[in-house]
């Protein structure tokens, strides 16, 4: 069992990692500490890679079981190992950049406290993750997807310290936790409809359950069941309105948001939603409404991250707009579409991140980009990657996010020739989101890379914004391109960045890879049948075709509000009622902070102070002690402590008793 | 000819009176005691009447351990007395009132 | 009217009296003895019933035992006995009352009881004496009880000592046999050595 | 030996209990021999876990002598499946919290660790008696060291608290007893479980013995609104005190469910499961919104306990048709053995901070972990266990009990997974509070990291509540046929 044995490793070598890591690391120094972790997620990358290969030349399947987690009357539930093709890939994504970050980090953090426990935290991420991806059931992919949650709780609130860090990982972890009871609920409906938990018998079963109806109201069981599942996608991947947890994510260190809030475990929900595609297929309600949601999410709040100021939370809202567009993908059937979204994804935006990171590491941790300016002579590399890695997420060919955002765009066409509800509206979100894309992503490279030097400016009002004190004496040094360990990784992402939309194009989207795997819907693998489309084509075709334009518009707006603040401020003017609901982020933060968190407490409290204590303690317990001691109070005067009334009692019942027993005898 | 009826109109009348020296010496102690051991003195001639007169030597036996009981009684109750009488240099029933509610 | 009608009405007669006495003596002293006095002829009485060995019982066991106890305590204890009297009078309608209703009330049981006027019939075996009666029964099949009773006297014995016992305070005087018992002549005799008087006589007088 | 294992277990740490006693004087020495007496009897209960058939659905150890042959009371010992983890936990538990109060209790120490000692014996004793009255003596037994515990090393309001535990636990069970009475002259004179489950009842009587036992157990559990002794109990009781209490004594009120109730009244169980099931919910959804607002950690954790608690009810208590649901079912009993852990763990970690500050109120700590680092990521582990991380021992019966709920009611599979919000959220917010931040006072500041005996106790908790959550069919696979067996004789009509 060579491929049992590969896979393990896979699996295992980061949990060894993170584990001894974790328990031993303030022993074992920063040095090995960095050098065991790296070396686990390498073994793991290299495994991943080996399984790609065989996926890909040798068609290697594989699903088997484990051990026995439980057994619940006579069947057992196990923990077991799905491999196939959407395996292969998420596993060389997740791998990839777990490697490429935890390279990074060794210059990211550098004389950070804290250093060897953030090496066991990632590499515990990996392994959650590779358990999420590998899993063959649900018990499984709830076991990653909550060990996911469980370490970004951990790294959002890395700098404990900071009150709006451990108030960001607490609104983290309790909306997943939203989300999570909805796809609690779909795992417990699989069972309950399917009697079983494992993907491939629940698929095989698909058909028999198809027309069965939920309870009494009449739906259809499977669409309840998807829509409780994608309700937990949206909260693991921030879709709407279960987005609000990602911005303020930022509070983790640089490399984790590259990581786990843009490459992998925010695409958690889009992987499941792939991996159960049969069943998605069967409801054409459920995929509405996640196209729907998707483009919400596409243009809304992609919008968002126009007025948004700190160089980290452009980049999140930029990566809520794209998981939208992975979100519509999906909605609209093209399942391969969006898991190809998802990899050029996975590669563009950690590189935007990581570049982010590069230059808030030359900033000296500061953050707000209007501290920013002109730093492209001094930061080349990390300036030349951010250039590459805003391209793709504006999609302009030839970069990879240009090829998988434009099938997207194929996709949600198509699927409005095809009359799905809601479509005209997801149409128009999608081409929308294209402009305001390149616009963001510009307006913040020429942000940070271009204009004046205004880092030169004094902000002593701002020292400490970071808790990183101790870097605030250099607040005038000249800005340095990073060390090699975080360019090398840069430049390795912004490879794939580059030439991944190209080399998988064949692959991904007419979806043979996936045969098996991942069931487009039927109306778009049609489509995608009846011409074929290559990517050399696909660029010429797009030359006159209406989003390349609405990109390069996009880039043309960011330049001139760039050159132009008059232009800025008559924007401003004109949609001032706007910007001040943009600015407030929909009222959104504001429902869960101010109205749902504040209704639990108030309950709580009133139940405790009225149902507890008052009602329950006071009236019943105490209440009922009261009335006996009441009781008590009347009854104790009897008790005269004196011997003759005693027995004047006593012979009082001695006559009573006589009497008793005369009228007996005279009777 | 004297039956029982007799006998037991005598411990009858001795009971009465008994329960009456209760009452009537509501302050001393000892003599609440005297009254108690002449009711139980009643009691025992019930059951030595019935026993005479039925035959029965059951009833007799119970005098017996009545007697034996009232006997310790008598000592425990008079030695309570005398500790009592130390302490509160009185055996007035009226100053007893301790287990008072 | 026979002698035994006569013995039993005579005797009677003196247990009512002196238990009349008993209750309304004003000196307990008095009241003790006229109790004696009772107890002599309950004692008598029950002579007269055949239960001889009762009847000695109880002029042994009351009359020689609790009754001195009675007197000794009475006699130690420093009685006030104008105010122990109080409210005797005060409590008198009350008790005759109750008397007399207690008295009513049994007497209706005795004297309408079916069972209470059957007569005395002869003993089958009266060659056995009484004594001889109890004793077998007592010790075969109310051994058990007996044994308890005896355990109920030593705690009867045991409490009365121990309640009353003053060990701990400075006035009470008692014995300790083993340090008498553990004596030898070093401990009893002790020389002295003092210095000579001498009489002041300056301060004489 | 093999024959009289359950006996050992039970009277062996009660024989140990008086020789402690005997070490009055003695404090080093008692706090010895008693941690000696509790590892003989958790060695005892290994072997019995181990040994354990799971295969069989009849008792297993059996012990039966005449105990008061005129009344035919029988000291009748035996376990199934599904009292055999308990008595384990209960023995295991037990150790800790002999080296819990290691060095923390200073006064009365012979007494302290004799009290715990006898506890468990009772508490294994109740487990595995199936006598009723024998059952009865043990269920009582227990309550006076718990009494005790509290009132003598409690903290300021401990007179209170320990009465109000006393009268409300007693009360309880006096109608159990009225109950037992009853079946004991309906089965002609016998006081053999047992004998109860086959016997015919009309409607009416069931469901008057179903209230009798059900306010018996329903304050053990406590379910709503019986609850409120526990939450003045926990914060009064010193930290072995409150460890036991949620870790054990309240499992005695869920196992009578599955001992008592279910088989000896099915027929009213099924009629009022619908009461039940609303109740425990109550308690999930409304314990939970409670324990969210407290501002003592004690009484937090006690009221997250109730919520836990409220699933080990429901998951008793889901019928389809005449049937219970085998996932509720498992689930419930699962969630016992993982709530004795967790909570466990809670108030130890509760404790830990307590020695160190004297102090329960949120408000007095912050920035803990800054001074406690290897603490701070115990307490992370656990915390996480009490919001039903899947991986922990937490998530395990949660999950069971709302996958049954979803296949039978699944209004109820929706309120009791508010949990996952709800526990996620007092939970963590309270470690949010305490542990993060900065070091917030000079208390805090004073604070020094785990020692060794603290940390020996951490570690332990921590491998049950890991190896519990990542492979629970060690637990579970030795309760199916018991469970099976149960099921069978719950869907039985007596009337």
């Amino acid at each position: 069992m060579t491929e049992m044995n590969l896979y393990l490793t896979i699996i295992l070598s980061p949990l060894l990692a993170s584990t001894i890591v974790g328990l031993f690391g303030f022993a074992l120094g920063k040095k090995i500490s960095h050098s065991l972790t790296i070396l686990g997620v390498l073994i793991s990358t290299i495994g991943s890679y080996c399984l790609l290969n065989k996926v890909l030349n040798g068609g290697l399947t594989y699903d088997g079981p484990l051990y026995t987690w439980l057994t619940v009357g006579t069947q057992s539930y196990s923990v077991g190992i799905l491999v196939d093709s959407l395996t292969a890939t998420m596993l060389t994504i997740v791998t990839s950049v777990s490697l490429m970050v935890h390279i990074y980090t060794i210059g990211y953090m550098k004389g950070e406290e804290g250093y060897e426990r953030f090496f066991s935290y990632i590499s515990l991420f990996t392994f959650m993750m590779i358990m999420l991806v590998m899993a063959n059931n649900f018990i499984q992919l709830f076991f990653g997807w909550e060990g996911v949650g469980l370490v970004s709780y951990l790294l959002i609130g890395f700098y404990f310290q900071r009150e709006s860090a451990t108030f960001a990982n607490l609104k983290a972890f309790l909306i997943n936790r939203i989300g999570d009871l909805g796809f609690l609920l779909g795992i417990g409906l699989v069972l309950a409809y399917f009697g079983t938990l494992n993907y491939a018998e629940v698929f095989a079963k698909l058909h028999e359950i198809s027309g069965v109806t939920f309870l009494n109201t009449g739906w259809n069981a499977i669409t309840v069941i998807c829509l409780l599942l994608f309700v937990g996608a949206m909260g693991k991947s921030a879709q709407f309105p279960l987005h609000v947890w990602l911005p303020d994510s930022m509070e983790g260190p640089t490399p984790i948001s590259a990581l786990i809030h843009a490459a992998t475990m925010v695409t958690a929900g889009i992987f499941m939603v792939a991996r159960l595609s049969p069943m998605y297929n069967m409801s054409e309600t459920a995929l509405s409404f996640i196209a729907i949601i998707g483009a919400i999410n596409a243009l809304f709040l992609g919008l968002l991250g126009l007025i948004q100021n700190d160089i980290k939370r452009v980049v999140a809202y930029s990566t809520l707009s794209q998981l939208g567009y992975m979100a519509v993908a999906l909605g609209c059937g093209a399942y391969s579409v969006g898991i190809f979204h998802l990899m050029t994804h996975a590669f563009f935006k950690a590189l935007l991140f990581l570049a982010a990171g590069s230059v808030i590491v030359a900033m000296h941790h500061e953050q707000d980009m209007r501290k920013m300016g002109g730093l492209w002579k001094y930061m080349p590399i990390t300036y030349l990657v951010t250039i590459i890695g805003n391209l793709a997420l504006a999609g302009i060919p030839p970069f990879a996010g240009f090829f998988s955002k434009d099938m997207i765009l194929d996709a949600a066409s198509n699927a409005h020739e095809h009359h799905m509800f809601g479509s005209s509206f997801v149409v128009f979100c999608v081409y929308a989101a294209v402009f305001v894309t390149a616009c963001y992503s510009f307006r913040q490279l020429f942000m940070t890379f271009h204009g004046k030097e205004r880092f030169r400016e004094v902000h002593h009002d701002d020292h400490g914004h970071d808790g990183h004190d101790a870097h605030g004496g250099h607040g005038h040094s000249e800005p340095k391109e990073s060390p090699w360990v975080i360019t090398l990784p840069l430049v390795l992402l912004a490879i794939p960045s580059v030439i991944i939309g190209w080399l998988a194009f064949d692959k991904f989207v007419p979806g043979e890879f996936f045969n098996g795997t991942i069931y487009n819907a039927q109306f778009f693998a049609e489509e995608i049948a009846k011409d074929p489309i290559a990517p050399l084509a696909m660029i010429m075709h797009s030359l006159h075709q209406l989003p390349v334009y609405l990109a390069l518009s996009g880039i043309i707006v960011a330049f001139i509000a760039h050159k132009s603040p008059a232009f800025v401020a008559v924007v401003k003017a004109v949609f001032k009622p706007v910007i001040y609901v943009m600015e407030r982020k929909y009222f959104m933060d504001d429902l869960f902070i101010n109205i749902f968190a504040p209704i639990g407490r108030a309950l709580g409290k009133i139940l405790w102070s009225i149902g507890d204590i008052l009602l329950i303690d006071g009236l019943i317990v105490n209440g009922s002690a009261r009335v006996i001691a009441i009781f008590s109070k009347i009854f104790r005067r009897a008790q005269t402590g004196y011997v003759n009334s005693a027995a004047t009692y006593m012979v009082l019942g001695v006559l009573i008793l006589l009497t008793f027993c005369t009228g007996l005898i005279l009777h | 000819m004297i039956g029982m009826t007799h006998y037991l109109v005598l411990s009858a009348i001795l009971f009465a009176l008994s329960v009456m020296g209760i009452f009537l010496n509501r302050k001393n102690v000892i003599v609440v005691l005297m009254s108690i051991e002449l009711m139980l003195l009643a009691v025992n001639f019930n059951f030595v009447t019935f026993s005479s007169f039925l035959h029965n030597v059951a009833g007799q036996i119970f005098v017996f351990f009545t007697l034996t009981v009232a006997a310790a009684e008598a000592a425990i109750g008079l030695a309570i007395l005398i500790i009592l009488f130390r302490n509160l240099r009185s055996i007035n029933v009226q100053d007893m009132d301790q287990l008072k509610g | 009217m026979d002698v035994t009608s006569v013995l039993f009405y005579v005797f009677s007669a003196i247990l009512l009296i002196s238990g009349l006495r008993v209750i309304t003596a004003k000196n307990p002293v008095h009241a003790a003895l006229f109790l004696v006095l009772a107890f002599v002829n309950a004692s008598c009485l029950w002579m007269m019933l055949g239960a001889e060995f009762l009847s000695l019982t109880l002029i042994l066991v009351y009359v020689g035992a609790v009754m001195v106890l009675f007197l000794f305590v009475v006699m130690m204890l420093d009685v006030d006995l104008e105010a122990i009297r109080k409210g005797f009078w005060k409590n008198f309608p009350m008790a005759l009352v109750l008397g007399v209703v207690v008295l009513i009330e049994m007497l209706l049981v005795v004297l309408k009881n079916p069972l209470v006027t059957m007569s005395a019939n002869s003993d089958p075996a009266t060659n056995i004496s009484n004594s001889n009666k109890l004793g077998w029964v007592l010790y075969t099949q109310y051994s058990y009880p007996v044994e308890l009773a005896s355990m109920v006297l030593l705690l009867g014995l045991v409490v009365a000592v121990a309640l009353t016992l003053r060990k701990s305070e400075k006035a009470a005087k008692y014995q300790n046999i083993s340090k008498q018992v553990a004596t030898d002549s070093k401990t009893r005799f002790t020389m002295i050595k003092m210095d000579a008087e001498v009489e002041d006589k300056g301060e004489a007088q | 030996m093999m024959s009289y294992l359950l006996s050992l277990t039970i009277w062996t740490p009660i024989v140990f209990g008086f020789i402690t006693l005997a070490f009055n004087k003695n404090d080093c020495m008692a706090r010895y021999v008693a941690l000696l007496g509790s590892i003989i009897a958790l060695v005892f209960s290994l072997i019995v876990f181990h040994t354990f058939d799971p295969q069989q659905t009849a008792m297993q150890f059996s012990e039966n002598y005449a105990w008061v042959p005129s009344l035919n009371i029988n000291y009748h010992l035996a376990v199934d499946g599904i009292s055999m983890p308990f008595v384990m936990l209960n023995n295991f538990i037990t150790v800790l919290v002999v080296l819990a109060g290691f060095k923390v209790i200073k006064q009365k120490v012979a007494l302290y660790n004799a009290m715990f000692l006898m506890m468990t014996g009772f508490i294994s004793g109740s487990f595995c008696a199936l006598d009723a009255v024998l059952f009865y003596v043990f269920f009582e037994a227990m309550l006076i060291p718990m009494y005790l515990i509290i009132g003598v090393w409690g903290s300021t309001n401990r007179v209170y608290a320990a009465i109000k535990f006393f009268l409300y636990t007693l009360i309880g069970s006096l109608l159990m007893l009225v109950a037992l009475i009853y079946l004991y002259n309906q089965a002609k004179g016998s006081f053999e479980i047992f004998d109860y489950y086959n016997l015919p009842l009309t409607m009416g009587i069931q469901i008057l013995i179903f209230i009798a036992f059900f306010l018996s157990f329903a304050v053990k559990v406590p379910m709503w609104p019986l609850h409120t002794w526990l939450p003045d109990a926990h914060p009064e009781a010193p930290t072995g005190g409150s460890m036991v209490l949620a870790a054990i004594t309240l499992k005695i009120g869920g196992y009578g469910f599955l001992r008592f109730i279910l088989p000896i009244v099915p027929d009213a169980s099924r009629e009022l499961a619908g009461v039940m099931v609303a109740l425990s919910l109550i308690a999930i959804v409304y314990i939970g919104l409670v324990a969210l607002v407290q501002k003592d950690m004690k009484k937090l954790v006690a009221y997250s306990s109730i919520s836990h608690m409220g699933f080990v009810t429901l998951g008793c208590f889901l019928f389809v048709g005449a049937n219970l649901n085998t996932w509720a079912l498992e689930g419930a009993i699962t969630q016992m053995i993982s709530h004795g852990f967790v909570s466990a763990a809670m108030f130890f970690c509760i404790g830990v901070m307590y020695d160190r500050v004297h102090s329960r109120n949120i408000a007095d700590y912050g920035g803990v972990v800054n001074k406690m680092p290897v603490f701070a990521a115990f307490f992370m582990l656990f915390s996480m266990a009490n919001s039903g991380l899947p991986g922990t021992s937490g998530f395990v019966g949660e999950f069971m009990v709302i996958m049954g709920a979803t296949q039978t009611n699944f209004i109820a599979a929706i309120l009791a997974g508010l949990t996952l919000i709800l526990g996620a959220g007092y939970t963590l917010w309270m470690y949010k509070r305490v542990v993060f931040g900065a070091v917030a006072n000079s208390h805090v500041a004073e604070m020094s990291d785990v020692s060794k005996r603290e940390f020996l106790i951490l570690t332990l908790l921590a491998i049950a509540v890991l190896v519990m959550g990542i492979y629970p069919d060690l637990f579970v696979a030795k309760m199916h046929a018991s469970v099976g067996h149960l099921i069978n004789q719950v869907a039985q009509s007596k009337i």
